[in-house]
């Protein structure tokens, strides 16, 4: 089998013709700027776990154009479920950056309304997403909606987890309007996809009986035109596609990991010649689709956007001691769902108003 | 009033949820058209349609998962696990996931999903068809953890546990399932039990046995063996398992000053192992004994032709009963 | 893509040529013996069950040709992980017969030394030994032995299992010689292949990087040359092979099911007619390779074989209670290996010891 | 004697083993390359090969079940999971193969498998990264179960695990990997203490104070600092909690009367649970008050910014010290 990769602009910022692959009325503008706004946003979180208000982050650094070009595919009603470094989705779905920044700060676990802006909770455990997004996609069917679909994103070292592989067959024996989008950044921390499959990730769907793609990920336009035509064959009926993007992590898998012990700079370096947003603003520039004034007033927003990061990072506050045990349970009147718990935040308040008065004393 | 088995049972509940609800789903191996290898979902796929009781592939993190982005889309399904031993490659949707969305999210995400295992043995069968994993999800908070004893009960908690919005496990006796008894399908859910509270099943006055699932009928055929000796044992089923309701418990062991739990499950960290460390906080001042547990050994569920050595039976607590009187 | 499904005999017992699947020196009498053999071994031990003599029983019937045609490609040094249905497997490794009739009586759980026979014990949780074949296979590869490979038995419901999945996918990357051979009997309990897979389940090897090939189950000399050439496969360091052996469940899936809730008896004889055993019988007979004295003479080996069975069946003791508590760890002197099982132990004992006294009393 | 942090100490220990059986592997997700995400096996690859040493798909059903299949085959494997909230894909091939292959078999087949597991809270991470799940491998009959606490007996122990012929689930405290202490590399291992025994790490009459992994260190300071208030706190590290070294621990509550166990997985059905019950049972007539038991609460594992108040630390075993005064 060959290994073709879906490309509409090469690194150079050239455009490839691809009749099969549309674009439609596509917004490369908003793209650009929404690329140069979440590496940004990216690289002051890093900034901010360095400096101790982060308790760690995971970096999308090279991986603007598969997220932004992904989620610039969705329609409003359709439903992300990310894995945790999908902070470029959270963006394009219109999620607040702190909502990410408060997670990773400690302050909670990743606390919004999955519904409010159709991106659900990060998941940590490796491909465990894949199904909710196969059930929400059931669902679906069973709304009997026909303009709603679902994407799932996970990296290439999930592809190995049972759960996702069982994903793929629920996805393709129901028939689910799901969409699998894969980054494929070439590492599982430390591992290589070679570690995690011995043929291209993308023909992993054949055996399943659905379409897998590979893309380049580096490609907003190449990821924006392949997941939309996606999308589409799952709204109309057509089942799963497993959607390769094909990119490289330019970061450290998180902030306490140090890749030199696994990768050679050379490699790294070779990799940012295909730098996702510099080939769309080297298009911009040659095609005068942008000017200068469009590049600064998008580094200004960016400047913005990273001081108002870092403010409201800061003052976000630490939770109260006693929510420690709100939210276990359904729960009505005062309690918590459950007489043992109860007895347990009693117990707690009560130590806590022990030290209170030892204080006041 | 009518007679039913524990299996009809839950169907007659089963069904009820489902034509009350359009929500509610029915999913896992062989539940459609076969009607589950206890038949306690028969005739539901064929009424309510493929859409509403779904024959799934057979994986169980799948029926797990599945069903967690079901619910997460306003559905609420009811899996089956088809035997207690099969519910471990689900392990990791219910500890990580299931269980601990609703406090990740902050109460944004529900999760009403009901799971339920036929569990424990006394049926002669072949390995992993006999365990009790009940303690691995009492331990995970975030489940409601409950199991049933008998028909009349199981038609009302399975109807509770579908509408509850937690996530819950329900365990089934499987070797009760031809049980028969009294069932009232006409009552209305308000008027049954809830689902977190116990309840005695025989009052007594010298000692307290507790016990849930497939071992309350054998506590009970204790008690009366007991009576008759002249001993008095009050008979507790616990029906929830997590949370407990230690209120019940501990009244009656104040009471009683006395206590014996009983379960199939190995008794090495085991749910009894809890409820007497319990019972001994809040009873301290009022045991007569320690609390003793009855319960499986510290091995692997053994061979059909053990079992019955394995097994907790009538005998074995009552011995447990006795020594309770030796302190 | 086309399902070539690969067959040597038609159902009318013509051979039909395949250079590509070479026999060898194939003795077809024997593997006639063995399918009549194993028929009747599993038609006495469902009779057993029906006489409350077996706690249950999974019936291999139809599935003779896929067994015996591919146990009999092994070499002695092969492995083979089965699941619980691979009665004919256990036959031609020379398991004895009535190690199987304890495991389903309940004397115990399946007691033999997987070495001895190169044959593994019988693993009922569905999947769980596609990885343990797959680690063993990783095993002969650190030996450094090259006439040695692995094969891990399932069925057409065991591939939705996340384990088999991740079986596939390690053996794939570790290029680990073990070959999975999936007998697609057409049902998991009641539930169609369509149910698991919607392709052809041979096809799922593709997906991972590994050839797949489907055989017609019910043709034992098809069986053979497909097995053989991927054993030798394996051996010789070209990795795994996924084999589908397309049959038919012909009897219940244990004999706690009732069949008739999901399935047409018309299906059931339109299978009569491709019977694994008559074909080869036809064959036989029409080369006259075999006469009728050896058609007799193993229809009187069967008899005594079953008759055996049923001796032996009946004379097995119980286990003595006490054995409950043996083997649960490595123990040295009289000892559980725990403190804490001894305690149960000599709690229990004292116990029974008690009614004895009674009784004497 | 060296001085060496935990992580080290387990380093050298693997190195030792693998030096010294050639069936000895590692295996688990970025062991290799990266010596593991807490450099345990920091070189071990680059010395031993990558045979030995390997670096795996990211599926944890796949590291035990494969590692199964490499112990049928003669092998004794080590596994690493990376974070103890990863190890629930796998509780399949831990509890319905691992634990039961040699019960199964009747000692044909042993599994000499080791799985290593960094678990409990205490620095910072996001979810999934704290958890203490040690229950329910200790309920799972067939499994050896320890934890380690400090640096030379981590160092002794991971040896032993290795050497079992049973597999062993061996917990490391992941916030005291680089806790630094001396370590006697030149000693025999048939000088350390036996693998399923309980050590007393600081004498005391008054009460018992029992602990493993993580919280050992916190238990020694809270009897310094009780023992500067006048009061005589023993300390045990249990070391293996399954089997339980009761036999140490009895000894010890009925000498002092009162005992208190702390661990950070939640007290409901936590292990404390067990261990209570059992004191209670073997000493009854010594017990002046109840077993209490300081540990997490019934929630999921809390975001970091809520974790001191959910771990126990020195004060909340010093209260619970004090309330089994109070009987
Ligand atoms: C089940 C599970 N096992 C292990 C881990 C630890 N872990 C976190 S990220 C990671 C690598 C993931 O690689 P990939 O899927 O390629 O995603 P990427 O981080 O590259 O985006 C691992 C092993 C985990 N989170 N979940
Ligand atoms: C993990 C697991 N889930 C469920 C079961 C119950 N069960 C036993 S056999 C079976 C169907 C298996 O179908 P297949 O893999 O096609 O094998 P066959 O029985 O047809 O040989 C099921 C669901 C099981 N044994 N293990
Ligand atoms: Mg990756
Ligand atoms: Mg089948």
């Amino acid at each position: 089998m060959t290994t073709e990769t879906i490309q509409l602009l090469t690194p150079e910022g050239e455009r490839v013709e691809r009749p099969d692959y549309p674009l439609g009325d596509v917004d490369i503008r908003g793209m650009y700027r929404d690329m140069v706004l979440v590496r940004r946003l990216d690289s002051e979180a890093v900034a901010l776990q360095r400096q101790g208000e982060l308790g760690l982050w995971a970096s999308l650094l090279g991986q603007e154009a598969a997220q932004v070009g992904s989620a610039r595919a969705l329609s409003p009603r359709d439903m992300a479920f990310p894995s945790y470094r999908e902070h470029g989705v959270a963006w394009c779905r219109g999620l607040p950056p702190v909502r990410l920044i408060e997670m990773f700060r400690g302050v909670n676990n990743g606390t919004w309304d999955p519904e409010e802006h159709k991106f659900h909770l990060y998941t940590i455990v490796i491909g465990d997403q894949a199904l909710h997004a196969t059930g929400y996609a059931m669902g679906i069917q069973r709304d009997a909606s026909e303009d709603e679909a679902v994407i799932a994103y996970f990296g290439d070292g999930a592809t190995s987890q049972g759960d996702v592989s069982e994903a793929f067959g629920w996805a393709a024996v129901f028939h689910a309007p799901v969409v699998f989008f894969c980054q494929n950044n070439q590492f599982a921390i430390s591992a290589p996809p070679e570690r995690q499959s011995r043929v291209p990730i993308y023909q992993r769907a054949s055996g399943f009986g659905f379409p897998g793609v590979r893309v380049d990920g580096n490609d907003v336009l190449a990821c924006y035109a392949v997941t939309r035509k996606a999308l589409r064959a799952a709204r109309d009926g057509e089942g799963p596609t497993l959607i390769e993007a094909f990119t490289y992590r330019m970061g450290a898998h998180t902030t306490t990991d140090d890749p030199t012990r696994y990768r050679l700079a050379s490699e790294v370096e070779a990799w940012r010649l295909r730098d996702p947003i510099e080939r769309v603003r080297a298009y911009l520039a040659r095609t005068r689709e942008a000017d200068a004034a469009f590049f600064e007033q998008v580094e200004a927003e960016a400047d913005e956007l990273a001081a108002t990061l870092r403010a409201a990072c800061l003052a976000l506050p630490d939770p109260p001691p006693m929510s420690l045990f709100d939210h276990v349970y359904a729960s009505a009147g005062g309690g918590s769902g459950s007489a043992i718990l109860d007895a347990e935040r009693e117990q707690y308040a009560a130590y806590l108003g022990g030290f209170a008065e030892e204080g006041a004393e | 009033m009518t007679r039913l088995t524990l299996s009809r049972a839950l169907n007659e509940g089963l069904r009820r949820s489902l034509e009350n609800d359009p929500k509610v789903m029915i999913m896992g191996e062989d539940v459609g058209k076969l009607g589950g290898v206890f038949r306690v979902t028969d005739g539901l796929q064929k009424d309510l349609g493929e859409h509403r009781v779904v024959d799934t592939p057979l994986a169980e993190s799948g029926i797990v998962g599945t069903a967690i982005g079901l619910a997460m889309r306003g559905y609420r399904p009811v899996c089956e696990i088809q035997f207690d031993g099969f519910v471990y490659p689900a392990t990791d949707q219910i500890v990580s996931q299931l269980a601990k969305m609703r406090y990740r999210s902050k109460g944004k995400v529900a999760l009403p999903v009901v799971i339920r295992i036929p569990f424990g043995g006394g049926i002669g069968a072949v390995e992993h068809h006999s365990e009790s994993p009940e303690v691995f999800f009492a331990h995970t908070a975030g489940l409601r953890v409950v199991a049933c004893a008998d028909p009349a009960d199981a038609y009302a908690m399975i109807q509770l546990a579908i509408a509850s919005d937690d996530p819950v496990i329900f365990f089934e006796p499987k070797r009760r399932y031809w049980d028969k008894a009294e069932v009232d399908t006409a009552a209305p859910l308000s008027a049954a039990l809830p689902l977190d509270q116990a309840r005695t099943v025989h009052p007594g006055n010298d000692v307290t046995l507790l016990s849930y699932g497939p071992l309350v009928r054998t506590c009970l055929e204790a008690a009366l063996a007991a009576d008759a000796d002249g001993r008095s044992v009050e008979v507790i089923d616990l029906r929830s398992l997590s949370p407990l309701d230690m209120a019940t418990v501990s009244a009656s062991v104040a009471r009683t000053g006395r206590c014996v739990i009983a379960h199939e499950a190995p008794v090495y960290a085991g749910l009894g192992a809890e409820i007497a460390a319990r019972v001994t906080e809040q009873c301290f001042y009022s045991l007569e004994a320690p609390v003793l547990r009855v319960g499986g050994f510290a091995i692997p569920y053994p061979s059909a032709r053990l079992e019955e050595h394995y097994l907790p039976d009538l005998d074995r607590i009552l011995d447990a009963v006795d020594r309770t009187f030796a302190y």
